[in-house]
């Protein structure tokens, strides 16, 4: 799947993480699987920014959450770099976790309410041991703070004296200064206002331009991930269904599902062909057989209803896991 | 205490005490009640022991303000001796409930494995009821401040352990929380950096309403004869030896009585006061009074 | 729409503060705006600016909040909520006009199971047997596209999903046939998907009934495809009021403009988005002159000193700045 | 929230009566005990408890007159043969047990030789005696191995002593208690029912046949005048006050000194003062520790202590204690006053120099005190103070008194401990002429006295014999008396027939409400 | 819900076996001797030494505790060495006064602390509020045998209208209206516990008042006090629920007090004086039918919890 000979910073194949469920919640009883991530398998070059899409309770997140080992994997594998990730011991990942980083949602959650900017930015500087001195340490801080559009006098304050806006580039601050490989970010602008949400989105470009990390974007934001990324994966139901370069994506899409995402959106121009009333998405933890999408799908047959799809080559980066790939080209909105 | 500090302790007092001052007056007795131990040795007419054979149940007045015991001894310099036994059993109960329950229950929380099995302990332990508890613990040992100290404070060891359990729990599902793994930060890191900080508050509040509790239950094994060594001058020995003067010298049962009241009253209106004040995430796992 | 008849709701000069420890902060000043039937108005702006808090206003809500109506009537076909008495009030809340909110999942009360609390809604308006209550109640059920209402009546709110329980909120809406519905981020709380029935189930019930509505979102889309009028808000104020057609073609208000520019669209390819500088300021924090001014570009030093007032374009287009832009701007 | 039908029931039921207020007692005494009695078998239990309801019940062949004197009760008359070696007894005809069977020699013999073997105070009796037989149907016969003079004394003290049960309750019956179910005695009252924490209930038994003459201390005429008697534990004083005074209980023992004077002067409350003080003791460990044979030490101790503080703190009125170094109290024919000049010197400076002289060091002494019986610890702690003004290392040890006494029989657990012990008719009773009991005290010029003591049957002789030994007690100090303690219960003024003082147990023949 | 019920139980066993060892263990460890205590003051070492071996106290801890289980499994508590009674017969002579003790608490707890908590919620931050939760606090910080005695010194000694002490049982003359004799100690045992479910029902209800659902509820134009019953209250008494369990626990450890003040004829004070006579079956006995009786109760409620809220399903 790679678009060059180059081999990818990270290789992810068949990964699955699945969850039990007590279910009755508040005392034991019998237990229930959740599939919540099922089979995925992407690429990322190097530099590259892909946009993982799709409804809450696909596994966008947990896909996130498991590349940072934040989740057990349950089958499958990640190389990083060339390494296998996923089977490490906790102790031996400890180091790959100054490559691989993450940028949460919640910009009020994400950060410890009970210390200063300065704690909370040198933590990861001290421990993969990036400067030793509090000088060093300090001047690394101010550095990166000016790098996200703030002043460095601000290490000194507690989280609650920021604006939303402003947690999120401490935030993206604490990601950039251990000088990662990879950035996962999670959801990481939908907790904000719309004018905010375009600077920090701007924020995020223009770093990830200057310094060529590859990124993993998770939204359920069309417009954004559109924005930033090369490359967007459309999943469902804790499958990849869609996988195409940004422009293909957007203009000819060729999963069902994607047509329908696509057809949602309220558009502020007006032109947008309403979407039908396909009802709403199985749980994951009972998810439909075959196809997982067949119920909502108006061009469901018989195999749907049976047999998973496996994706299909398309051909310009596009594959495509629908029993129909490719005959519906034409149709594509 | 840099002034700056001090001021931010002024004005996070004045957050939490503004407009209650019910709240406020109760801040001023514990105030008061500490002073009174610090310096009962400066305030005391009497030595709270000196055994006086003539002056025997002797009536409040101007020589001896809350009368004398049937000892002979001054009631009002044991109250004041006794706000030192007071606070002694508060802060060491706290100090035992917490460490040995907070700990239990902030590792049991982070460890599930270790944490199912001691939890199970801290079930079994709390399917006793407290006194019961205390009860048996103190004729195992013997009667001293320090045994009361440590039975009432492993008493309260379990329920602190259950209250932390679920507050370590709701912390490490915080995002901060996984933004601290990201960032490669260990357990005890995470542990004592970033979910102990913000447990502080709660457990202040708990620590307030253990203290208010402790009183109660050192009297009651006060009472029972199981308590505090006879001797020791405090509250609820006070009350215990006295109660069956209740006809014949009921000074003697209203003062150290009142104290108590008083005394636990206080501390639940300064707890409940700071308990307003934490994170609402908090609230109600501390059930207090 | 015609100009004749009284409008179905008036609001004139309304302002809400928040009781602090510190005394009265405004949030919401001197908010008019009308809305006849089978209207949809479309309030738009971002977190804080006051547009919930102005809904809950209008549906009698605030008791019990430390937000207070300080000045302003909201005439509601002819009569004035405001001095309404309590029990004449709650009459024609739930009833002649409802509310929906942005959290289904919590909007729902969990204990009682989803039929009971619509024939709740129904009896407590209108003198109806439990059973016949309940007959209607499957009916309301079926009108929101619940599939097998009369199955899904005895459901407890959390056995339905997120989408489910916004159509079970909508159908308890329904059950007085209100003139007025209020709708409060109706569906921020739910996926695209989902989001785009429910916006189509509440047009279709509206050109059903002829209900007015009240549209409150942050989401310029989502306004933008179901009202027909809309009034942006900035930090307790209208800054710019149209009908929707107009204020897409030519935006007077800075603010207006740079929220719109500010969103990416999946449209449209952009290299860098435009945005607004700074934050909204606080409500502790104090501006003098316009709110927004300094945000604006455009900000002059009348700006700074004075509040502006409403200029009206025409067409019933209007908004607060010194400075608008020019309609080909 | 609706009240279910019963519990409605039940309320308004409890609120009617409690309105109403009636007595539900009828003819029946309510007495507020301090506790509950471990058994009433008056064999093995010397519980002065256990003997307030048990004498109501079961009795002795002899029993004590008002003047301490022993009187025949279930023995018509006795006659000594032999130098004193023998002692025939013929028993009353007339009585019949609780289970309708008269009682016989049969039953006497059994009873006695239950208490010689495994009673508590029994043995003192019969390591002298040699044979106990039935010589006709109502007539006992005793053998002494040599002449005892305490016999009679002993056996009209029911407390521990023997009382005379049916040789088939006996019969099988060894060390343990006898159950409840076969309580079956003599005596005015049978047993009706123990709940255990609620009460003891005796029933009027009407086939009693009462001894003839008037009523004399415990001597003479009995009549039960109650239905029953209830004995109801209320451990806490102050409910015993209260609830004698709100009417709850028409009699509550062991009050306070303290309130003596209110309940006196209270028109309500009849106080009524027990004429057998009893006393408190502090033991020295003769086994072990630095007591051990020192008398020397132990004098500088007991030279050290005033007796009169202690008193009027944990007794209080002048009226309820006598600072008496006597171990019988004044009046009694066992009175003297040999080598109490010592009782209670209350001498620092002496006692610190006696304490250098005996090699004193300050080596910690430990003293080991109850809380249960607050005067106890009340006489501990003045005692504490007053050693410790004369230089003694006291390291007073509270306990309760279960831990007490299992620690009092480990020799080297304490030095001192505090006990008390109640009114005895013999001095052979008192405990420290134990050889066994803690503190072990059995030094030759004990066992000397001791044997000349029980041998003699010359009253004169054991008068005499017993001021030598209570001099040695006061010179080698295996325990110090701290004086007589009038203890005094009360009783609504109901009560008639109560009479001015307790002799030792209060009894409820010949008493009407 | 019975089979949830049986799991659960079956559940307590191994909860059960480690309470019962520890039971054992702290019995045993206290010091004093039971044979010393039976045979009084005069007793000689001898002779306590012979009752010990007779009682069967002097063989190895752990057979002792492995056949006193033994007994325990065939319902056998064992025999009361100071009444030489069964213990479960003991304890069943304290059942009634101490059941009805807790059924009058109940009572009082229900009648005082609902009424009082809503009202104090509903009329939040006015005087009636502040008096009421001011009240209960006060009331939860008095020790409960000061309480107890005030109460007799002014209702039993001064006004002479209840009784002062003891319990007789209600098979006795006077019938029911012996529970008169309870009014008091159940008052006295219930002010604490009355507080804390005042000031629980209050928060509960401050809570709840706050949700989004009590918002739709006024949204349909309900009247005040049907937001307050139906909506609010219903769903705090989830909460309220849930602290039962834990009132029980209060209970007990309070009964042990009220029940000696007022020399009440109950299991507490019956555990108290054991504990004194080293009465070891009794207080094992005791301990453990407390226990077993807290865990049960728990599992009510639960059940409770289950049944008022639908969202926590038993499987």
């Amino acid at each position: 799947m790679t678009t060059d000979a180059e081999r990818p910073l990270l290789r992810v194949r068949d990964l699955k993480t699945h969850f039990t469920l007590k279910s009755g919640s508040l005392f034991g009883g019998s237990k229930k699987l959740l599939k919540a991530v099922d089979g995925v398998s992407f690429d990322l070059a190097a530099g590259e920014v892909l946009g993982i899409v799709g409804e809450s309770g696909c596994g966008k997140s947990t896909v996130g959450r498991t590349l940072t080992r934040l989740e057990d994997a349950t089958g499958g594998t990640a190389e990083f770099d060339g390494r296998e990730m996923l089977s490490l011991s906790k102790a031996a990942f400890r180091p790959l976790r100054r490559e691989i980083q993450m940028i949460f949602q919640d910009p009020f959650a994400s950060l410890n309410p009970r210390l200063t900017i300065e704690q909370t930015l040198a933590e990861p500087v001290r421990i993969h041991g990036l400067e030793t001195t509090r000088e060093g340490i300090r001047a690394r801080i101010a550095r990166t703070l000016t790098q996200v559009g703030l002043d460095p006098k601000v290490m000194s304050r507690h989280p609650h004296e920021f604006s939303g806006g402003q947690r999120q580039r401490i935030g993206i601050a604490r990601v950039m200064i251990v000088e990662p490989k990879l950035v996962i970010a999670d959801e990481a602008v939908s907790a904000l206002d719309v004018s905010i949400q375009a600077q920090v989105l701007n924020l995020i470009k223009d770093l990830q331009k200057e310094s060529g990390i590859s990124m993993l974007f998770i939204s359920h934001d069309l417009g954004v991930v559109r924005h930033i990324c090369d490359r967007v994966a459309v999943m469902y139901l804790g499958r990849i269904v869609e996988t195409a370069p940004k422009a293909t994506l957007f203009s000819a899409p060729s999963h069902p599902y994607t047509r329908l995402l696509l057809a949602s959106i309220p558009r502020i121009r007006p032109g947008r062909i309403p979407a039908e009333d396909r009802g709403e998405p199985a749980s994951a933890a009972a998810p439909p057989p075959g196809c997982p999408f067949h119920p909502r799908c108006p061009i469901a047959t018989d195999i749907c209803r049976s047999e998973r799809p496996q994706p299909v080559d398309l051909g310009n980066g596009q594959f495509s896991a629908c029993h129909h790939a490719g005959k519906q080209q034409g149709e594509a909105a | 205490m840099t002034p700056n500090a001090t001021i931010q302790w002024f004005a996070t007092g004045r957050r939490i005490f503004r407009g209650r001052w019910l709240a406020t007056l109760g801040l001023a007795w514990l105030v008061l009640v500490v002073l009174a131990a610090v310096f009962a040795p400066l305030i005391v007419p009497f030595d709270p022991l000196e055994i006086d054979p003539v002056a025997r149940l002797t009536e409040p007045g101007a020589a001896h303000f809350f009368g004398t015991d049937h000892f002979g001894r001054d009631t009002f310099s044991r109250s004041i001796y006794g706000a030192r036994m007071a606070i002694v059993i508060g802060l060491g109960s706290v100090l035992v409930a917490l460490l040995v329950g907070g700990l239990t229950g902030m590792i049991s929380a982070y460890f599930t494995r270790l944490g199912a099995f001691l939890m199970r302990v801290v079930d079994v332990l709390m399917a006793f009821p407290a006194l019961l508890l205390a009860l048996v613990l103190m004729t195992l040992l013997e009667r001293s401040v320090m045994n009361t100290v440590l039975v009432i404070g492993i008493v309260y060891a379990t329920t602190t352990a259950r209250i932390l359990f679920g507050m370590t729990l709701k912390l490490k599902n915080e995002v901060f929380i996984d933004a601290a793994v990201c960032s490669g930060a260990g357990h005890a890191s995470i542990l004592f950096r970033h979910i102990l900080p913000n447990l502080i508050s709660p457990l202040l509040v708990q620590a307030s309403f253990i203290f208010a509790f402790a009183q109660l239950q050192a009297a009651a094994l006060d009472f029972l004869g199981l308590g505090l060594p006879p001797e020791v001058p405090s509250w609820g020995n006070m009350l215990s030896e006295s109660r069956i003067y209740v006809t014949r010298a009921p000074w003697l049962l209203l003062f150290p009585g009142a104290l108590i009241i008083l005394s636990v009253f206080s501390m639940n209106l300064v707890g409940d006061a700071l308990r307003d004040s934490i994170d609402p995430r908090f609230k109600n796992d501390i059930k207090g009074v | 729409m015609t100009q004749s008849n009284p409008p179905l709701l008036d609001v004139r000069g309304l302002s809400l503060s928040v009781a602090t420890g510190d005394g009265l902060m405004p949030v919401v000043r001197d908010m008019s705006f009308s809305l006849n039937a089978s209207e949809t108005l479309g309030i738009v702006g971002e977190s804080g600016c006051g547009k919930s808090l102005t809904s809950l206003a209008i549906m009698g809500l605030l008791e019990g909040t430390p937000v207070r109506v300080t000045a302003g009537e909201i005439l509601f076909q002819g009569r004035d909520l405001l001095t309404l008495p309590p029990r004449e009030r709650r009459r024609i809340m739930g009833n002649e006009m409802s509310m929906i909110f942005q959290e289904p999942m919590t909007s729902l009360n969990p204990v009682y199971r989803i039929g009971d609390q619509i024939v709740e809604t129904i009896r407590e308006h209108q003198p109806m047997s439990k059973s016949a209550a309940r007959t209607r109640a499957v009916e309301l059920l079926r009108m929101v596209r619940i599939p097998d209402p009369e199955g899904r009546i005895d459901s407890y709110p959390h056995q339905l999903s997120g989408g489910m329980r916004q159509r079970v909120m909508i159908a308890m809406a329904l059950a007085g046939s209100p003139r007025l519905l209020i709708a409060d981020e109706p569906t921020t709380a739910l996926d695209v998907t989902v989001q785009a029935q429910i916006l189509k189930l509440i047009a279709d019930l509206q050109s059903e009934t002829g209900m007015g509505i009240i549209l409150i979102s942050h989401d310029l889309g989502v306004i933008a495809e179901t009202c027909d009028r809309i009034a942006v808000m900035y930090r307790g104020r209208v800054v710019e009021s149209a009908e929707t057609r107009d204020l897409f073609a030519t935006m007077r208000h800075p603010y207006t403009r740079g929220l719109l520019d500010s969103i990416p669209e999946p449209d449209e390819d952009v290299d860098r988005l435009p945005t607004i500088p700074g934050r909204v300021p606080g409500l502790d924090e104090r501006v003098d002159g316009c709110a927004f001014n300094p945000r604006c570009a455009r900000a002059s030093a009348v700006c700074r000193e004075e509040d502006p007032g409403e200029t009206a374009f025409g067409g019933g287009h209007a908004a607060r700045c010194h400075h608008p832009l020019e309609p080909d701007a | 929230m609706t009240l279910n039908r019963p519990l409605k029931t039940i309320l308004a039921a409890a609120f009617a009566a409690s309105m109403a207020s009636t007595a539900y007692a009828g003819g029946t005494l309510r007495y507020a005990t301090v506790g509950e009695p471990p058994s009433l078998d008056q064999h093995v239990v010397t519980s002065d408890l256990a003997t307030t309801i048990a004498h109501h019940m079961f009795e002795g062949l002899y029993t004590f007159d008002a003047a301490n004197a022993p009187q025949p009760l279930l023995a018509e008359s006795d006659r000594l043969e032999n130098d004193g070696k023998t002692i025939v007894i013929t028993l009353r005809k007339d009585v019949t047990f609780h289970d309708g069977t008269d009682m016989t020699s049969a039953d006497v013999v059994a009873s006695l030789k239950r208490w010689g073997e495994h009673g508590s105070r029994g043995s003192l009796l019969f390591s002298n005696v040699e044979s106990v037989e039935a010589t006709g149907d109502h007539e006992v016969t005793i053998r002494l191995s040599k002449p005892f003079g305490p016999w009679k004394n002993l056996m009209a003290f029911i407390n521990g002593g023997p009382a005379i049960y049916p040789a088939s309750v006996v019969a099988d019956a060894g060390k343990a208690p006898i159950s409840p179910e076969n309580y079956i005695g003599t005596g005015p009252y049978k047993f009706g029912e123990w709940q255990a924490n609620r009460h003891v209930e005796l029933v009027r038994f009407d086939d009693y046949d009462s001894p003839s003459g008037a009523a004399d201390g415990y001597a003479g005429e009995r009549k039960a005048n109650f239905d029953a008697l209830r004995f109801i534990p209320v451990p806490d004083v102050g409910t015993r006050v209260s609830g004698l005074q709100a009417g709850d209980y028409d009699y509550a023992e062991s009050i306070p000194g303290d309130l003596f004077a209110d309940l006196d002067a209270n028109p309500q409350v009849t106080t009524i003062v027990n004429g057998g003080p009893l006393f408190g003791l502090v033991f020295m460990n003769s086994k072990d520790g630095p007591l051990k044979e020192n008398f020397a030490l132990r004098r500088a101790i007991q030279t050290a202590i005033d007796k009169v503080p202690a008193l009027q703190v944990a007794i209080g009125p002048d009226k309820l204690w006598r600072a008496n170094g006597s171990f019988l109290p004044k009046g009694n024919v066992w009175y003297t006053e040999a080598g109490a000049e010592n009782f209670s010197r209350g001498d620092a400076d002496t006692a610190r120099s006696l304490a250098k002289e005996a090699g004193y060091n300050g080596e910690p002494i430990k003293f080991m005190v109850s809380t249960n019986y607050p005067f106890h610890y009340d006489t501990a702690i003045v005692y504490t103070k007053q050693l410790a003004q004369a230089g003694f290392n006291i390291d007073l040890q509270v306990y309760d008194w279960a831990t007490l006494i299992k620690k009092r029989a480990e020799p080297d657990q304490w030095d001192l401990f505090f006990t008390h012990h109640g009114f005895v008719p013999d001095p052979i009773l008192i405990s420290v002429m134990n050889d066994n009991y803690p503190g072990w005290w059995t030094t030759p010029e004990k066992a000397a006295l001791k044997a000349k003591f029980t041998e003699s049957a010359d009253p004169a002789e054991r008068q005499k014999l017993w001021g030598e030994i209570q001099a040695l007690i006061y010179e080698q100090v295996p325990t110090m008396k701290t004086g007589d303690v009038y203890t005094y219960n009360i009783a609504s003024t109901k009560l008639t027939g109560l009479g001015e003082a307790t002799l030792i147990w209060p009894h409820f023949w010949n008493v009407d409400k | 819900m019975l089979g949830y019920a049986t799991r659960r139980l079956l559940a307590l066993i191994p909860t059960l076996l480690a309470a019962s060892l520890l039971v054992f263990l702290f019995v045993h460890l206290i010091p004093g001797d039971p044979a010393a205590v039976l045979l009084g003051d005069t007793a000689t070492p001898e002779e306590v030494e012979a009752l010990t071996r007779e009682m069967g106290l002097n063989a190895p801890l752990y057979l002792q505790y492995l056949y006193w289980l033994g007994n325990v499994l065939q319902g056998d508590l064992g025999t009361s060495i100071f009444f030489g009674a069964p213990v479960l017969s003991v304890i069943a002579d304290g059942a009634e006064t101490s059941i009805l003790l807790a059924v009058m608490t109940m009572v009082w707890i229900v009648i005082l602390g609902v009424p009082i908590g809503v009202v104090s919620a509903t009329r939040h931050g006015t005087w009636v509020d502040q008096v009421a939760s001011g009240g209960a606090m006060l009331f939860a910080s008095v020790p409960t045998f000061w309480l107890g005695l005030y109460l007799i010194l002014i209702f039993s000694v001064s006004l002479g209208w209840l009784p002062s002490s003891g319990y007789p049982s209600i098979s006795d003359d006077g019938g029911l209206a012996n529970l008169r004799y309870l009014l008091l100690p159940s008052f006295t045992l219930a002010a604490p516990n009355a507080a804390l479910i005042i000031r629980l029902v209050r928060a509960s209800m401050l809570d709840v008042q706050r949700e989004d659902h009590v918002r739709t509820a006024r949204a349909k134009g309900l009247a005040p006090w049907k937001v307050a019953t139906k909506h609010v209250f219903r769903n705090a008494l989830i909460a309220v629920a849930a602290a039962f369990g834990f009132t029980f626990a209060a209970l007990v450890s309070e009964a042990v007090v009220t029940e000696t003040v007022f020399s009440l004829p109950g299991i507490g004070r019956l555990v108290v004086q054991s504990i004194l006579r080293r009465d070891y079956p009794v207080i094992q006995g005791v301990i453990l039918i407390i226990v077993v009786l807290y865990m049960v109760i728990n599992l009510l409620v639960d059940l409770a919890y289950a049944w008022l809220d639908p969202r926590v399903s038993l499987k």
